[in-house]
């Protein structure tokens, strides 16, 4: 804690490396580039961004390039990368906190798709605790996700007898809310920083 | 009562400028114990000296005190002026009135001051001073070297020419060392065994050198220059002495599928073996574990096979032959038991390495290591140096190395760069193309790290004129498909990932030091490092010495080594044995610390602190010859004198020679008010 | 280049002992006089072989001969002519301070460095702030009474007694029941 | 008689409510007793991991300072994802006291992490004999492939270490004991596309399909998971992966604990055999004729199939 308070008393914005580092406790220099992560990794065909690029480009503050890209977004946070890289350096975990800070919007949007469907997701556990899975499709479909793509599929899921159709409320919903609302007052003051 | 003499000195104006030297000696008259003090221009020249002399011969003084520069400068001269005049060298001591005062100080009042409170001190100290004597030890002029490689067979060579007798101590059944299993050597590619086996032989025919093969350090006494050491020469269940090497025992023997040690696997050895043709000694061993008549001795069932024993001719076969322990005296110790690879199988019992299950655990028969692939590439290898893949003996077109298995890797491995694979891959991607010309090498690495007289250049040749592909970047996973290895790699350069079909692959893996090198490190008390390697005593001043007075280390045990390297160490460690060795009493200084019997109590705070394992437990007697007391006693030839048992010692037994405590409270003292 | 700290005038000089190792600190200080680095003239050297020798009891004994600050300082922590020796003078240490603190003695009375033989500079910036803080902090004297109050041998002060146990002001302490337990820390 | 603490979360309790019905059936001959942890809610999967980093750990913490109010020392989590979930939290607050002191504020308990979260492979792993022992109906013939995903033995940091990240054998030894034949495959630890079923069907088509032909390659009969978020990626998106021409044929899809359930010769539809997109009628046939009650276990789950689907 302490080195990063030091390091906020400079003038200038934080640098991205110490920023991760705080909220990881991780020291993204501990990456000497190897590539052994992308080169596990599930989604380095699909994204331009591979693991290795993150995190060289976290040592290099390059924020700008970080928002730009899908690469943050399609990581399906399999952990091959993290569990073979050489250096303990967690990429996984970094990209978490790499999306935690662009989930604020302040730097950067994740891409409509995966937002919604996180934002729908979050919203159910919320509102009932647990997630409600009529309720994600539903306000996922309704918030940005494709339109029915899957919806051929979701009699048949009806008729084995996989989805219910009214939601389960926990008991303990007053504090499910309150975890939601107390993370997202510290998610505000990261923001303020 | 004390008669001190003080001697204060201008250093023409070094000192004289700034501190009032003639008011410094009149400043020490009146200390009690003073019974002379003078001051000169120049002390240490001849004219100074002399006063020196003459003042402890005319005024019978029992001490000395020289006012003037750093003891650091002129101790020794001092000492040597002093024992001249017939006073015992330690009873001079130097007061640091120049590097502590005059020159970093301007104003003379202060500094004059302050030069009268150093003297004063020392003068204290030197009334407690006791006369001492360099310590002289004994040294035994026979050294041992312990493993057979090529740092080994070095040293005791060294050491033998320069006129020595030596110990040879290899656990194997030949000497040799890895050495022996490489085909060729970067960065000149000559022939290993061309270059290794004269020097073997040499060994074994040399007048000085004593070679204890098959044989282990069972244990370890004594100190620089009188060390007792206990070598266990395991049976081999052949006669030395009746045995002419003639082999008939080796083909007899029915038990011919054991997998060969020193073909890493690749190939197959009989119960009775040499284990290859160069072998020195050229002596058969018996493996009691894979021999058909010791496995049904072990079930308690009679002998059955006796074919060796039948084939001898010389009637060498001896299977009841035992252990024996040898008691050798030497003087020094030379440590050369070199490396072994990194395993990348998943049982590695009692090892906390996990090995790696992403490249096939060595599962996939076509994923080798290192040392194989020098085995498949010699002349005298199990393929006859043709490059076959084990699984189905085919020639791989296509063959891949990945470097920096289990080096450079904290998380699973070890964190160092284990300093010779990359020579040795650029070396290997050669071989290859030499055998295999329509074959492709491809080498995965992240740094290519050549940093050697002629490396450089050879690692280019490797790509620029033998058409090795370099891809940087570490692979992720293998996995076999059908015959072909799949590798999924990422090429950082392209950007892009890369999955490769493979016939073979070859692991650069790490650079370990031997199993069981903390079991010898702890008798030779000796320090070692997290991964085992031994400890110098210096990186860069004393890089061939151990913490330990009389061991010294050379090879691979040390760090990550090749052959160059290892070589230049165990010369340097014969030079330092030499010269240990040129010497037959072993002068030191008497800063040493001493126990009082009569009253430690024997507790060993001393003990545990001593970082030189110089403090060891002596037996007090009663006149019966019963033990009633076990004290500490210093082992003055072990002993370096840095003071931490006597700050250690709760009941202040143990002082040190020349820094007693006494002494320094007298120093405290004469600082007072 | 001069940077011996100016003295109040007709002010307070503190007078401070060094305990310093004869292969690091010791010779530090010999390349700081072949530097001509100027410094304070207050410290007086107690030259050991390694910062391991060094027992708690001195600075104690320094206290109570009229030090009115200490400095203790040997090898850098890896490089220790002696391989471990300041590794223990540090585990002491640690515990020591925790006795001066018991015993209300203010710790920044006592400076612990690290000067290796190739800085002279830091030599003399390791003395000149110790002389100012001790300037600063004023003369020592609480320790020094406390000795007398409780001192059970009186010759504990005469120089001819020095080295010996009984005088020793941690064994008074000791004997009075103030510090038994730590003082048996100290040395263990 | 052993008790464990049982987290379903909500998947057991929806689209893969076969999945806790088979390991309903199937705890009662092990001996072992579930003790559901109260009112527990969503451990915030990959969403809230993707969002907020104390949200992904406070979301499991609550579940885990319940289940230790409840005197239970360990939990079971039967999902994959949430067994992920709830040990990192788990991991992490034991690894950072700051973290730890955030998310007892935000609880308002008094929580002490000392509660384990075991995996169902590692609660089975410990069952391999009685397993054996109840296995009146192997599935002898039946070639399986055993998937691990990515989420039930890494990273070791997280699992503990329990089986081998890289080469694990733990769910072969299950399938063992139950009389079936795993085969040598290799791409048990590869990723079917997680989460992403939803959001991006394009990967998970390209990714499960990948997995599914190796698994064909290799001979198996059916693919074993023991996550729900792998089963709905490997049998609800075969459809998906044929309309895209990624795949042909079916492979059927099961649940470890449905394996398990099948040699001890529990009813198929008791452990929700019916429920899956991809008929498990080959696998039936397959163990036709080895136990005891083969000839109406086939039937029956012709019959499931026939009536639900
Ligand atoms: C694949 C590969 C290729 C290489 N190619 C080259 C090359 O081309 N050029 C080059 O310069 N270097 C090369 N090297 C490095 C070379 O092998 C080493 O530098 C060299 O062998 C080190 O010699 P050594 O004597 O220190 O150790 P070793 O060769 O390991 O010898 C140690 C000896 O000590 C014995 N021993 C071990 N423990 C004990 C014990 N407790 N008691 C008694 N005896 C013991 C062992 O049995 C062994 O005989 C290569 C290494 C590898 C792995
Ligand atoms: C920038 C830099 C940083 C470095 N840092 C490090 C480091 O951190 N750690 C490290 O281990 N190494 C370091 N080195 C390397 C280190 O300087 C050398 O390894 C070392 O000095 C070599 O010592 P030497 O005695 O072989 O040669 P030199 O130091 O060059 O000494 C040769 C001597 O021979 C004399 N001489 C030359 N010709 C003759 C002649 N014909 N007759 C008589 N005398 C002659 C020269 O005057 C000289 O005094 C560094 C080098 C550089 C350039
Ligand atoms: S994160 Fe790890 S695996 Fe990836 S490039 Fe960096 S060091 Fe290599
Ligand atoms: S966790 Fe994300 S970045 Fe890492 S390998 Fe998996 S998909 Fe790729
Ligand atoms: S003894 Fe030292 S101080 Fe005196 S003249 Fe010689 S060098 Fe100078
Ligand atoms: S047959 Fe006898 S003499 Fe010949 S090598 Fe064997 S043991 Fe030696
Ligand atoms: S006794 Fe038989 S098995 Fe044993 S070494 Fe001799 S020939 Fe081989
Ligand atoms: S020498 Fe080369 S291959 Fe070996 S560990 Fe170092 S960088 Fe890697
Ligand atoms: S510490 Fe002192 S009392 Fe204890 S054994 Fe050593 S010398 Fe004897
Ligand atoms: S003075 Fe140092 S080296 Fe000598 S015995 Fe004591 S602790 Fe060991």
């Amino acid at each position: 804690m302490g080195s990063h308070e030091h390091s906020r008393n400079h003038s200038g914005p934080e640098p991205l490396a110490a920023r991760v580092q705080r909220m990881t406790g991780l020291n993204p220099a501990c990456c000497y580039q190897c590539g052994k992560c992308s080169a596990g990794c599930p989604m380095a065909a699909e994204t331009t961004l591979r693991p290795h690029d993150v995190m060289r480009l976290v040592a290099r503050d390059r924020l700008d390039k970080l928002a730009d890209a899908d690469g943050l977004w399609l990581c399906l946070t399999c952990e091959t990368c993290t569990s073979r890289c050489p250096n303990g350096c967690d990429p996984a975990r970094t990209m978490d906190a790499l999306r935690e800070i662009f989930a604020t919007g302040k730097d950067g949007k994740p891409p409509k798709a995966i937002s919604a469907f996180h934002k729908s997701f979050l919203a159910q556990v919320r509102a009932h605790g647990r997630l409600f899975e009529m309720g994600l499709i539903m306000s996922y479909k309704l918030g940005g996700g494709p339109m029915f793509a899957d919806v051929t599929t979701t009699p048949s899921v009806l008729a084995r007898g996989k989805l219910g159709l009214a939601p389960h409320n926990v008991k303990g919903l007053d504090e499910v809310r309150r975890i939601f609302d107390a993370c997202a007052a510290v998610a505000a003051e990261e923001e303020g920083r | 009562m004390a008669r001190i003499g003080v001697f204060v000195c201008h250093c023409g104006e070094n000192i004289g400028r700034t501190v009032d030297c003639h008011a410094v000696a009149e400043g020490c008259k009146d200390v009690p114990g003073v019974v002379h003090s003078v001051d000169y221009k120049y002390m240490c020249s001849d004219p100074g000296q002399q006063m020196v002399k003459k003042a402890i011969e005319e005024k019978g003084l029992t001490g000395v005190v020289v006012a003037a520069c750093s003891p650091h400068m002129h101790e020794k001269t001092f000492r040597r002026a002093a024992a001249g005049a017939g006073l015992n060298a330690f009873l001079c001591e130097m007061a640091n009135v120049r590097e502590h005062c005059s020159w970093i100080h301007e104003d003379r009042e202060k500094a004059t001051v302050k030069a009268i409170d150093i003297t004063r001190t020392i003068i204290e100290k030197v009334k407690h001073n006791v006369p001492l004597s360099t310590i002289r030890i004994p040294v035994t002029r026979r050294a041992l070297v312990i493993g057979g490689g090529i740092a080994g067979i070095q040293a005791a060579l060294d050491i033998a020419d320069g006129g020595r007798e030596v110990i040879l101590v290899e656990k194997g059944p030949s000497i040799g060392g890895h050495m022996s299993q490489l085909s060729e050597t970067f960065p000149t590619l000559d022939c290993s065994q061309c270059i290794l086996t004269p020097r073997m032989v040499e060994v074994y025919q040399h007048p000085r050198i004593k070679l204890y093969a098959y044989s282990e350090v069972e244990s370890v006494e004594g100190y620089i220059g009188n060390f007792k050491v206990t070598v266990r020469r395991k049976a081999r269940s052949v006669d030395e002495e009746k045995c002419n090497g003639c082999g008939a025992c080796t083909q007899v023997c029915p038990n011919k599928k054991i997998p060969s040690e020193f073909d890493c696997g690749l190939g197959k050895r009989t119960a009775i073996y040499v284990p290859f043709p160069q072998a020195v000694p050229n002596l058969p061993t018996v493996d009691r574990n894979k021999c058909l008549l010791f496995m049904n001795r072990a079930k308690g069932r009679p002998d059955t096979c006796k074919k060796c024993a039948e084939a001898c001719e010389k009637g060498a076969i001896d299977f009841d032959q035992q252990d024996r322990l040898i008691t050798e005296d030497v003087g020094a110790i030379v440590v050369a038991t070199g490396y072994q690879l990194y395993t990348i199988g998943k049982d590695q019992p009692k090892d906390n390495l996990k090995g790696y299950g992403e490249y096939g655990y060595g599962t996939i028969p076509d994923v080798i290591d290192g040392l194989q692939f020098e085995r498949l590439a010699s002349a005298s290898g199990p393929t006859s140096g043709k490059i076959l893949r084990p699984s189905d003996g085919k020639v791989p077109k296509r063959i891949v190395f990945l470097q920096c298995i289990g080096s450079r890797d904290p998380q699973k491995g070890m964190e160092y760069c284990s300093k010779i694979c990359c020579m040795y891959v650029a070396k290997h991607t050669m071989l290859y193309h030499h055998k295999v010309h329509d074959g492709v090498a491809t080498v995965f690495y992240m740094d290519i790290r050549a940093a050697g007289k002629g490396y450089e250049e050879f690692s280019r040749r490797a790509i620029e004129e033998e058409g090795a592909q370099y891809i940087r970047g570490r692979v992720s996973r293998m996995w076999r498909e059908g015959d072909v290895i799949k590798i999924l790699g990422f090429d950082t350069l392209e950007g892009e990932p890369i999955e490769m079909d493979a016939d073979m692959v070859v692991l650069a893996t790490a650079m370990r030091p031997q199993p069981g090198i903390d079991v010898l490190a702890q008798k030779l008390s000796v320090s070692y490092d997290q991964h085992g390697f031994i400890n110098e005593a210096h990186p860069k001043l004393r890089p061939v010495e151990t913490n330990t007075a009389g061991i010294y280390v050379a090879g691979a045990c040390q760090a990550p080594r090749d052959i160059p390297d290892a070589v230049a160490m165990a010369s340097a460690t014969a030079s330092k044995v030499l010269g240990l060795f040129a010497n037959e009493m072993l002068e030191r200084e008497p800063t040493v610390a001493r126990v009082d019997e009569g009253t430690c109590a024997g507790c060993f705070h001393c003990e545990r602190v001593c970082a030189y394992g110089a403090v060891e437990h002596k037996d007090i007697k009663d006149r019966a010859g019963n033990v009633v007391r076990v004290i500490a006693y210093v082992n003055p030839g072990v002993c370096q004198g840095c003071g931490t048992c006597e700050a250690t010692c709760p009941s202040k037994s143990v002082e040190l020679q020349g820094f007693t405590d006494e002494q320094i409270w007298s120093e405290i003292q004469a600082l007072g008010v | 280049m001069d940077s011996t700290t100016p003295a109040t005038a007709g002010g307070f000089e503190p007078r401070i002992t060094a305990f310093v190792c004869n292969w690091c600190t010791y010779t530090g200080a010999d390349l700081a006089g072949t530097s001509r680095l100027q410094m304070a003239s207050n410290v007086r050297i107690i030259r050991l072989p390694c910062t391991g020798r060094i027992d708690p009891m001195f600075i104690t004994k320094a206290f109570e001969r009229g030090a009115d600050g200490i400095i203790v300082s040997g090898c850098h922590p890896a490089d220790c002519h002696y391989n471990a020796g300041n590794y223990h003078a540090r585990r002491r240490f640690a515990i020591f301070r925790e006795l001066m603190d018991f015993l209300g003695v203010d710790p920044s009375r006592i400076t612990f460095s690290w000067v290796s033989a190739s800085e002279g500079a830091k030599w003399r910036d390791v003395v000149n702030d110790a002389v100012t803080r001790v300037r600063a902090l004023g003369p020592f004297t609480a320790y020094r009474n406390m000795v007398v109050v409780q001192a059970t041998a009186p010759k504990s002060s005469s120089p001819e007694h020095a080295g010996e146990g009984e005088g020793l002001p941690m064994q008074s302490l000791a004997a009075d029941g103030v510090a038994p337990g730590a003082s048996k820390e100290v040395t263990a | 008689m052993t008790k464990i603490g049982y987290f379903p979360g909500c998947s057991l309790h929806g689209l893969s409510r076969e999945y806790e019905e088979s390991l309903k059936a199937i705890v009662a001959g092990l001996d072992t007793e579930l003790v559901e942890v109260d009112d527990w809610s969503c451990c915030g999967a990959s969403s809230a991991h993707g969002t907020s980093h104390l949200l992904a750990v406070t979301l499991p913490a609550r579940n885990l300072a319940i289940a230790e109010s409840q005197g239970l020392p360990e939990v079971l989590a039967p999902c994959a994802a949430c067994y992920a979930r709830l040990a990192s939290a788990r991991h992490e607050i034991e690894g950072d006291t700051d973290l730890a002191g955030h998310v007892n504020r935000i609880l308002v308990r008094d929580f002490k992490n000392t509660v384990k979260v075991r995996s169902i492979l590692e609660v089975l792993k410990g069952q391999v004999a009685t397993i054996k022992a109840k296995a009146t109906n192997p599935l002898k013939d039946l070639k399986v492939a055993c998937y691990y995903g990515c989420l039930l033995v890494r990273p070791v940091e997280v699992t503990g270490g329990y089986d081998d990240p890289e080469d694990p054998s733990s769910m072969e030894d299950i399938c063992k004991a139950a009389g079936a034949v795993p085969v040598k495959w290799n791409r048990r630890l590869d990723c079917c596309g997680g989460g992403m079923s939803m959001s991006r069907t394009g990967s998970v088509v390209r990714l499960s399909a990948a997995i599914l032909k190796d698994a064909k390659a290799a001979g198996a009969d059916a693919v074993v998971v023991a996550c729900p978020m792998c089963h709905s990626n490997l049998d609800f998106r075969q459809k998906a992966m044929q309309q895209r021409g990624a795949w042909e044929g079916d492979m059927p899809v099961l649940f470890l604990t449905q394996v398990v359930g099948l040699s001890m010769g529990i009813d198929p539809k008791t452990l929700g055999m019916g429920r899956h997109f991809v008929s498990t009628n080959s696998v039936m046939a397959r163990t036709a004729g080895t136990g005891s009650g083969a000839g109406t276990g086939t039937n029956k789950a012709t019959a499931v199939a026939g009536e639900v689907g």
